[in-house]
């Protein structure tokens, strides 16, 4: 029954390499000390089934929007593979396709509608151009916008409905994979829930397979068939949705969860996470939590916990047998503040 | 930083060595400088003699290696019309500039902030329709029409200014400067006014887009939230802001101003670095030009090198090398 | 302290006299070096640092030195500082883009000290202008600059040092050249205690310093404001007709490329080698209109090619009547009654006012039914164009480019031989011969007639062969005269100044009158 | 019976003066605010939230302005006070935070210049007691090293940090109410923590008044006691936090929680409320929500007036047929 | 869900927009009736200045008002060499505004191109066109020209090529500045994800997002060709003298000046001011109207 679609294997990608001859030159001759290198996402393997939905949650910086651009092919993984399978189906244009966090920036302020849904099916011929007009009107539709609308700017319409006009263009050369960044995080709670309806709507009706990045554990929790927890660029806790916020196995997911404000938590007494994001130029040693972990020992000082294969998902922690057992979580160390 | 200096110096050294191939043959192109100097009763012999002499019969190339051969000891040769090493009368010349560049600066800045808060406070009232309207003549007129009504107006028909020169001048720290003589500043005022009208319109409009930017921010609305008051937000929390653009602009602009004053130092006979190019393009004294275009591409990069320095000091977001 | 401030249009480069002879320089030079021979103001010899001069054979001159005349640091001056002038010029000033060298070449003149206050000057054959040569010459010290760096030197007052009546003061490059009064003159002492020199370029701005009181007096003052100083009672102006002649040398090549017909192919023949069109462009210019209109009156059209009162001005010749209509019939005549275009060259900031006046002999040239297009330029690209311009020139067969062009030519030393021979003889590379002709005229009566005068010592047969020569020359038209310019000064009205047909402006020449 | 009460905002209307005609960004809003008092602010981008924050503080730039209605802090008229009065106002009696911390603070000022202002512009002393205050107040809200970070520039800071640093100069002067608009926005989750941790305790401590004002439901369930929900420039329902999520009584507000995905109907199809909110140009007659209201009647076309609904607090909604029985 | 429509307003004509602001109406009238006396110049003018058989210099320096022996009347006085000012005016707008435009939009599309390529490619090719551009920076306007007209000769046509040596590298830099910001934005992202060409993301998505900027820039870069152009002619490396253009003729006409013939100089300097501000109006307003966000 497995069906793999899209496999990642080892993938990472690091920012600032050496730089070029002159700055070579410059650290060999000791003027300069290297370059940082920033790992934004380190070494990440998964496999995800047609179909299905993948989510990546995690805090800012910790590289999902990297994965996501090398997942859909903007940006050449520095190491590992993407392979995708498309079956027989593989006469698609491009099987890959993106949509942006930001409806402002993401629509060409100088483009009709029509042309920013219709410019890529047109050069890359997906429907012949006498039917253009309708391909481009049916998509429309379909994402919920008035066809009759095709000839404004994008700056006139409403973030929500600059979304769908997004997800149309995504749509418009017929990709297999949507890889969405973000893609509701700028609009309402009330346009989310329309974008979200589309999203579902789409994926029953077109079969498509979502990457679905997003830093509202609400959103993931409620899309995603798989969630994929990062932190600091490595791949923290990964498997069904249900189980990992059931029961997170990692002291990272398990807090993350626990920070959620939800409708149904009133006046709570917010004690949270202690300290900040470090900085990923100069990330901790070993597990890359664990200065934030309550859970911490000096083993996690000094290794790096490999993932590993447990209760049918992957997790990244040397004590996720005793977090997973452990009923209550030991008090979160208080904050300097709480 | 010290990889972001060590890239600019290289890639000016480029720049300097393409500088000097273009000019080398570009004024070998203009004509020969024998023809302007040589009085009229010197026959062909006479001529050919004095163009041996000056190395000017020798292919153009080969006169190329030997300036790079002199270069490279420090030697940009003597001026033809001087007799004297090129780079001693850029010295010599190069305070006048300075100081007249420098004037303008101040004075562009001295008149050109206050009129942009003022059309930025208030960007429709007509007092700002009116200074907008003055930057947009400042940028448009020709610099030497300005510069001759002066001269026609406030020497000739009131007579309050001196035309021409310099005026008297002190040394200091071993440069002449007439900053500090009450004649060398009555005689500086007109060319760095005159110097300063493009700045000073460039200084007007940063400013004012930078009003209109900087005071809806988020940061500003913080600051009032705060109870500051008004004139301590506009005098620090904008104008530090406001000042980043400005100074960077200025920055890569007081070239360009260094090489617009040529034509306001010939116009006021100005004995400055520009008034000595157009002498010696007019007698194509060769070495002169080469050696000021090379001052002048030094210059430019000093000066951007400054502008990111200053610019990193004024914004200390931005971080130098990262910055391009 | 009586100073005297003078604006001067083009600023000194060097303070060494031998390093070129642009007028610039030399005017400032002169007032601290002097040469063998003196000009007096309408150029014509007189004694310098040589009290006399006279040829004692066929082929030497003596010069006999001036007595008791010291340098501005108190030495004396003798012939061993002539011939140490004469060895350092002999053997090139070395840089010196317009060193006045070739002076000694001329006649291949050989100097000898007979005593302390005589020299001996020895030439190949007979050299007739050896004192208006010699006025070209200024003599430097031995002691002081021997062994001094060519300009440098100078250029900071070690070497500077002179008999003339002003002693170097200061030179500050752009700003201004001061020289104060030497005391010990031999020609007793200077009316002013210090002369500055300051270089005002714009044509406005050099008047407007005049106006406001920055200086006391300028040269070369806009012709176009003329009257109103003149009317003005804070300042007068002095006036000389100079040596100068402004000219239009038409091209005698087979071929002129910008000579073109009606349809714009080159024309063949050249019609500007019939002397019928080249009178006809002369007859065709309208020279009073010219001075009345652009010189603000201060021309002398003429025909000559020296002056009055220099020696070979011919006074049959007179400058040619403005007569478009015989022009138009000599043009029919010639067989060019259609006409034909012309593109006329000049450079647009040599002389006074020439692109004026090249505009205005455009329109001249236009209404006989030549049309005329203007094509001026800045001095730098004109004279290397005018004299080595043709791509196929080479050294020795140097070619013009244009094929007609306004420039002028001033007779320096006072008199006609070189002038004659730099601009009506046939050019020869070799004697040097038509070195100024960028014609290319070329006609064997006056050849024979210019070499003859070059070795003539009589004056008054040289004299009388100088202006056959150029009677022939001009009545071909070998070139199209239009005026001498008038040197004019302008200064505040309690000045006094004895002008100089040679364009120098000298604080000698000028002194207050309260 | 409860404590008194620090801000009495009533009928307050606020326009934008624009050429092309007014637009009513706030019409009639009225609300109250006791000592101590946690009052969630929530709706739809552009219904006014933000504005009617700036109101009270007096911060609204040209063309807006408060057309009509009072601001009473501490039962005194604040609307129409002469500049330099209300400058004495800000900062010390009303603080105010901003939604972006990368832009709250001034990036080329040091953290402590701008603390220093803030400290300067309503008290007289000198730079040593300037600097200790500051230190006081950066320890409070949990800065490490608080020395140091006077000398830093805000870019040195992570988000978080720059938001603790900006609600440390927001409480300075220990202000009688704050406001904060969406405050916690841009950070992430766990850092969000910090800042609600930090804001809750300070406001118990010191029985300061707090209006936070948000989009997120789930923020204000956690933290407010009182919710005031706003739709186009109305408040259209406000009441306790526990009544106004479980019963919502305005179509709306049932609307707006529906949209929240929630545990429950995972992977289901959210309830959305379909269309979007009307310009403010263009408003229908009556209610607003008219349009997108699934029980709208003729009824709603009429002018609609704010009902109280009783129970504890006061509650009240802007509705013709609200979803709760109303008692008559 | 048809609720979703978007109530926005039609597309506002941009004519409509433009016609709002009086001042832009003011500068759009002045800029097209200078352009119009431009185009039929030839036909209007009294005189043909450039037939120098129709300038008689005996009618120099007459002031405006007199007449030709002829009778002709001089609306507008006469400069030095008699030619009617007028009539040299109307031919002067033609070269102006040519030399102008021509110099603006060359310089403009080069620039355009250099930056776009500068910005989008990056790395080397990004330093080395910015280095060529220093180079031309660097190098003095007076020198350029110089060498420009000895290797070209004189004319509209090589002047017009002069300007543009000169001033493409300030657009190239503007445009690389601006292009600049908008490669970093998502729609540019959004492209190369859909696999567009290279240059059809760069002359089809980026350079309309950098026109705004750009026609700024162009207007005043306008200006200052016309006013470089009069420089040049004043130092004598301009245009040839008998076709004078606005710039010429205020510059020919200021040796005149001092001795009261104040029309020589100041009608066309008038005029040259005139034309140059209201092209900057209108370059000001066109962005503004241009701008789908305003
Ligand atoms: N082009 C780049 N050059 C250098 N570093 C980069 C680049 N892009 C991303 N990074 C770094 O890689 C890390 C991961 O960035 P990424 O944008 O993937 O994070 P993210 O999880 O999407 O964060 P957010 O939630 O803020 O969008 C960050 O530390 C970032 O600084
Ligand atoms: N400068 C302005 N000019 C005209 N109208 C404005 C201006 N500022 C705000 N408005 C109007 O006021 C209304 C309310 O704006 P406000 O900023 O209070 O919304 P908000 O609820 O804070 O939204 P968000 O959640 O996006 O911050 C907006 O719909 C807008 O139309
Ligand atoms: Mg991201
Ligand atoms: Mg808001
Ligand atoms: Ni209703």
């Amino acid at each position: 029954m497995s069906d793999p679609i899209l496999t990642v294997k080892g993938v990472t990608r690091r920012f600032g390499d050496g730089g070029d001859i002159v700055a070579r030159a410059l650290v060999r001759l000791g003027l300069i000390r290297r370059r940082p290198i920033v790992t934004a996402v380190d070494n990440v393997s998964f496999t995800l089934e047609r179909g299905k939905a993948l989510g990546i949650v995690g805090e800012s910086g910790c590289g999902k929007s990297t994965l996501g651009r090398m997942i859909a092919g903007l940006l050449p993984p520095s190491e590992g593979e993407i392979t995708l399978d498309l079956g027989g189906k593989s006469s698609r244009a491009l099987p890959m396709q993106m949509v942006f966090q930001d409806p402002f920036s993401s629509l060409n302020p100088r483009k009709r509608v029509r042309e920013l849904v219709g410019e890529a099916p047109r050069v890359h011929r997906v429907v012949a151009p006498s039917e253009l007009e309708t391909y481009i009107e049916r998509l429309m539709e379909r994402c919920g916008i008035d066809p009759s609308v095709r000839d404004r700017f994008a700056h006139q319409f409403s973030g929500g409905q600059r979304q769908r006009i997004g997800i149309a263009r995504a749509l418009a050369v017929e990709p297999e994979i949507l890889v969405a960044d973000e893609a509701v995080s700028a609009l309402d709670v009330s346009v989310q829930a329309q974008i979200i309806n589309l999203f579902m709507d789409l994926r029953d009706e077109f079969g498509l397979t979502y990457v679905f990045i997003s830093h509202d554990l609400g959103v993931v929790e409620h899309i995603a068939d798989t969630v994929l927890v990062m932190y600091l660029g490595r791949v923290v806790e990964m498997g069904p949705a249900e189980d990992v916020f059931a029961r997170p196995l990692h002291p990272y997911t398990r807090a993350l969860i626990a920070g959620v404000p939800r409708l149904d938590r009133r006046r709570v007494t917010y004690a949270p996470i202690a300290g900040d994001i470090p900085s990923p130029i100069d990330p901790p040693t070993g597990c890359h939590f664990h200065p934030r972990c309550p859970f911490a020992r000096d083993v996690c000082r000094v290794e790096r916990p490999e993932t590993r294969e447990m209760e049918g998902r992957t997790v990244a922690c040397h004590f996720a047998e005793d977090i997973a057992t452990a009923e209550e979580p030991p008090a979160w160390p208080a904050t300097p503040t709480a | 930083m010290t990889e972001y200096i060590a890239k600019r110096l290289l890639q000016a050294l480029l720049v300097l060595a393409v500088m000097t191939v273009l000019v080398f043959f570009g004024v070998n192109v203009i004509g020969n400088p024998v023809y302007i100097f040589a009085s009229s009763e010197c026959d062909q012999p006479c001529l050919d003699k004095i163009i041996t002499d000056l190395g000017l019969d020798r292919p153009i190339w080969e006169q190329y290696w030997v300036f790079v051969g002199n270069l490279l000891q420090g030697d940009l040769g003597n001026s033809f019309t001087h007799g004297v090493p090129a780079m001693s009368l850029i010295w010599e010349r190069l305070p006048a500039t300075l100081e007249l560049a420098v004037c303008a600066l101040v004075i562009a800045l001295a008149v050109g902030l206050p009129l942009g808060v003022a059309a930025g406070l208030r960007p429709t009232h007509w007092t700002s329709r009116i200074i907008m309207g003055f930057s947009m003549l400042a940028f448009s007129v020709p610099v030497f029409w300005i510069g001759l009504i002066m001269i026609i107006v406030f020497s000739v028909t009131l007579g309050w200014m001196p035309a021409v020169g310099r005026g008297d001048t002190v040394e200091i720290l071993g440069v002449d400067l007439s900053l500090f003589t009450l004649d060398g500043l009555h005689h500086l005022a007109m060319p760095a006014f005159t110097l300063s009208l493009i700045m000073m319109a460039m200084v007007i409009r940063l400013t004012r887009a930078g009003m209109r930017e900087v005071l809806f921010s988020d940061y500003i609305r913080f600051a009032r939230a705060n109870g500051i008051r008004e004139s301590r937000i506009l005098s620090l929390h904008v104008m530090r802001n406001i000042l980043i653009p400005i100074v960077t602009v200025l920055g890569m602009e007081f070239g360009g101003v260094i090489a617009f004053a040529v034509v306001v130092e010939s116009i006021f006979s100005w004995p400055g670095v520009g008034k000595m190019l157009i002498d010696a393009i007019a007698v194509l004294d060769r070495p002169l030009i080469v050696a000021y275009l090379i001052f002048v591409v030094i210059m430019f990069v000093a000066l951007n090198l400054l502008t990111d320095i200053l610019y990193s000091v004024l914004d200390p977001r931005v971080r130098l090398g990262g910055a391009r | 302290q009586d100073v005297l401030t003078i604006g001067v249009r083009s600023e000194a480069a060097s303070m060494d006299p031998h390093w070129t002879q642009l007028s610039g320089d030399t005017q400032v030079q002169e007032h601290i070096f002097e040469r063998l021979v003196g000009l007096s103001p309408t150029s014509q010899p007189i004694p310098g640092l040589a009290v006399s001069w006279e040829p004692i054979d066929e082929t030497t001159w003596e010069f006999k030195l001036r007595e008791g005349v010291k340098w501005h640091d108190g030495e004396d001056f003798t012939a061993d500082d002539v011939i140490f002038t004469y060895d350092r010029l002999r053997a090139g000033v070395s840089g010196a883009p317009a060193s006045p060298a070739f002076q000694l070449e001329k006649g291949g003149k050989q100097w000898m000290k007979v005593d302390d206050y005589t020299v001996h000057i020895t030439t190949d054959g007979p050299y007739p202008t050896m004192a208006e040569d010699l006025a070209m010459l200024p003599i430097i010290a031995e002691h002081a600059a021997s062994g001094a760096e060519p300009s440098v030197d100078f250029n900071t007052g070690a070497a500077a040092i002179g008999t003339g009546p002003y002693m170097f003061e200061e030179y500050s490059p752009g700003s201004q050249i001061t020289v104060k009064a030497f005391n010990d003159y031999w020609g007793g002492e200077p009316h002013w205690d210090q002369v500055v020199f300051r270089p005002v370029g714009q044509d406005s701005a050099h008047l407007a310093a005049l106006l406001n009181g920055d200086v006391d007096m300028i040269d070369y003052p806009p012709t176009i404001d003329i009257p109103q100083i003149v009317e003005n009672p804070d300042f007068t102006v002095s006036t000389i007709p100079a040596d100068r002649l402004i000219y239009i040398i038409p091209g005698n090549k087979h071929v002129e490329p910008f000579i073109t017909d009606v349809d714009g192919a080159p024309m063949m023949p050249n019609p500007l080698r019939d002397w019928r069109v080249r009178k006809a462009l002369s007859l065709a210019i309208n020279r009073e209109a010219i001075r009345d209109r652009i010189m603000g009156g201060a021309s002398l059209p003429a025909k000559n090619i020296v002056p009055p009162g220099f020696f070979g001005y011919v006074e049959e010749l007179e400058a040619d009547p403005y007569d478009p209509e015989q022009a138009q019939a000599l043009l029919a005549e010639a067989g060019y009654g259609d006409g034909f275009n012309i593109t006329l060259h000049g450079p647009n900031d040599r002389y006074i006012n020439d692109q004026r006046i090249l505009e205005a002999v455009a329109q001249m040239w236009s209404r006989v039914g030549l049309p005329t297009e203007v094509d001026a330029m800045p001095r730098n690209v004109f004279f290397s164009r005018l004299i080595r311009g043709d791509e196929l020139s080479m050294p020795g067969f140097d070619v013009p480019e244009f094929s007609i062009a306004l420039t002028g030519w001033g007779t320096v030393a006072g008199e006609a031989t070189y002038t004659v021979s730099g601009t009506l003889e046939t050019y020869n590379a070799a004697t040097g011969g038509g070195n100024g002709n960028f014609g290319r005229y070329s006609n064997a009566e006056v050849d024979a007639r210019s070499v003859r005068a070059k070795r003539t010592i009589d004056n008054d047969e040289r004299r009388a062969i100088l202006e056959e020569a150029i009677t022939i020359g001009m009545e071909d038209y070998a070139y199209i005269p239009i005026h001498f310019q008038v040197n004019q000064w302008a200064m505040k009205s309690n000045l006094e100044h004895e002008p100089r047909t040679n364009e120098r402006t000298r604080a000698m020449d000028v002194r207050r009158v309260d | 019976m409860s404590a008194p009460v620090v801000l009495e905002v009533e009928n307050l209307n606020t326009s934008f003066l624009l050429p092309s005609g007014e637009v009513k960004a706030l019409r009639d809003v009225s609300f109250q605010l006791r000592r101590g008092e946690i009052l969630g602010l929530v709706g739809e981008s552009g219904s006014g939230k933000s504005i009617t924050g700036l109101s009270i503080n007096g911060l609204l730039s040209p063309p807006g302005r408060v057309m009509s209605g009072s601001i009473r802090l501490h039962g005194e008229e604040i609307t129409g006070l002469p500049h330099a009065a209300m400058r004495r106002l800000r900062g010390a009696k009303i603080a105010m935070v901003f939604q972006d911390p990368m832009m709250t603070l001034n990036p080329v000022l040091r953290i402590g210049v701008q603390m220093g202002d803030a400290l300067r512009a309503h008290l007289r002393i000198s730079e040593r007691e300037c600097r200790a205050r500051s230190v006081a107040a950066l320890e409070e809200v949990g800065i490490p090293a608080p020395e140091d970070r006077l000398n830093a520039f805000p870019h040195q800071l992570s988000g978080g940090m720059r938001q603790r640093v900006a609600v440390a100069i927001a409480l300075l002067h220990r202000p009688d109410l704050v406001i904060m608009d969406e405050p916690t926005t841009a950070l992430d989750v766990t850092i969000q923590g910090q800042i609600l941790a930090l804001v809750q305790k300070l406001c118990r401590e010191r029985g300061t008044a707090l209006i936070w004002i948000t989009h997120d439901l789930a923020v204000v369930a956690g933290l407010a006691e009182r919710i005031l929900v706003m739709y186009a420039g109305r408040i259209v329902e406000d009441g306790a936090i526990d009544d106004v999520l479980d019963t919502p009584a305005h179509p709306y507000t049932s609307g707006l929680i529906d949209s929240v995905p929630s545990r429950a109907q995972r992977g289901q199809r959210l309830r959305q409320i379909p269309g979007r909110m009307p310009a403010l140009t263009d408003l229908p007659e009556g209610c607003a929500f008219r349009p997108r209201c699934g029980f709208a009647t003729e009824a709603c076309a009429a002018p609609q007036a704010l009902r109280a609904l009783g129970g504890l607090g006061g509650r009240h909604v802007r509705c013709c047929h609200p979803l709760i029985p109303v008692p008559s | 869900m048809s609720g979703a429509m978007a109530h926005a307003a039609p597309p506002p004509g941009v004519w409509r927009a433009f016609l709002r602001s009086p001042a832009a109406v003011a500068a759009l009238a002045v800029f097209s009736a200078f352009c119009v006396v431009a185009v039929i110049g030839p036909w209007i003018a009294p005189q043909n200045p450039y037939d120098l058989a129709q300038v008689d210099i005996m009618d120099s320096l007459l002031p405006p008002g007199s007449e030709s022996w002829t009778g002709m009347p001089y609306y507008l006085g006469t400069d030095g060499q008699g030619r009617d000012m007028l009539s040299a005016m109307i031919y002067g707008i033609r070269i102006s505004l040519l030399v102008g435009l021509a110099s603006g939009i060359i310089a403009l599309a080069v620039g355009t191109i250099v930056g776009l390529v500068a910005a989008y490619r990056g790395g080397w090719v990004d330093t080395v066109l910015m280095r060529i551009v220093d180079l031309q920076l660097s190098f003095p306007t007076i020198l350029v020209a110089l060498i420009l007209l000895v290797i070209l000769g004189r004319g509209v046509d090589k002047i017009i090529f002069a300007l543009v040596v000169v001033q493409w590298a300030y657009f190239a830099r503007t445009v690389r500045g601006v292009a600049l910001v908008e490669s970093a934005r998502e729609y540019v992202d959004a492209a190369r994800g859909l696999r567009l060409g290279a240059l059809r993301i760069l002359f089809g998505h980026i350079l309309p997002n950098c026109l705004p900027t750009m026609l700024v820039v162009a207007t005043m870069q306008m200006a200052a060709a016309i006013s470089l152009e009069a420089t040049l002619s004043f130092l004598g490396l301009g245009l040839p003298p008998t076709r004078p253009s606005l710039g010429l003729l205020i510059a020919n006409g200021f040796d005149y000046l001092q001795s009261g013939r104040y029309w020589i100089s100041v009608l066309p300097g008038l005029v040259l001011l005139a034309i140059i501000v209201s092209a900057n109006v209108l370059g000001d307003r066109l962005r503004d109207t241009l701008n789908p966000h305003l």
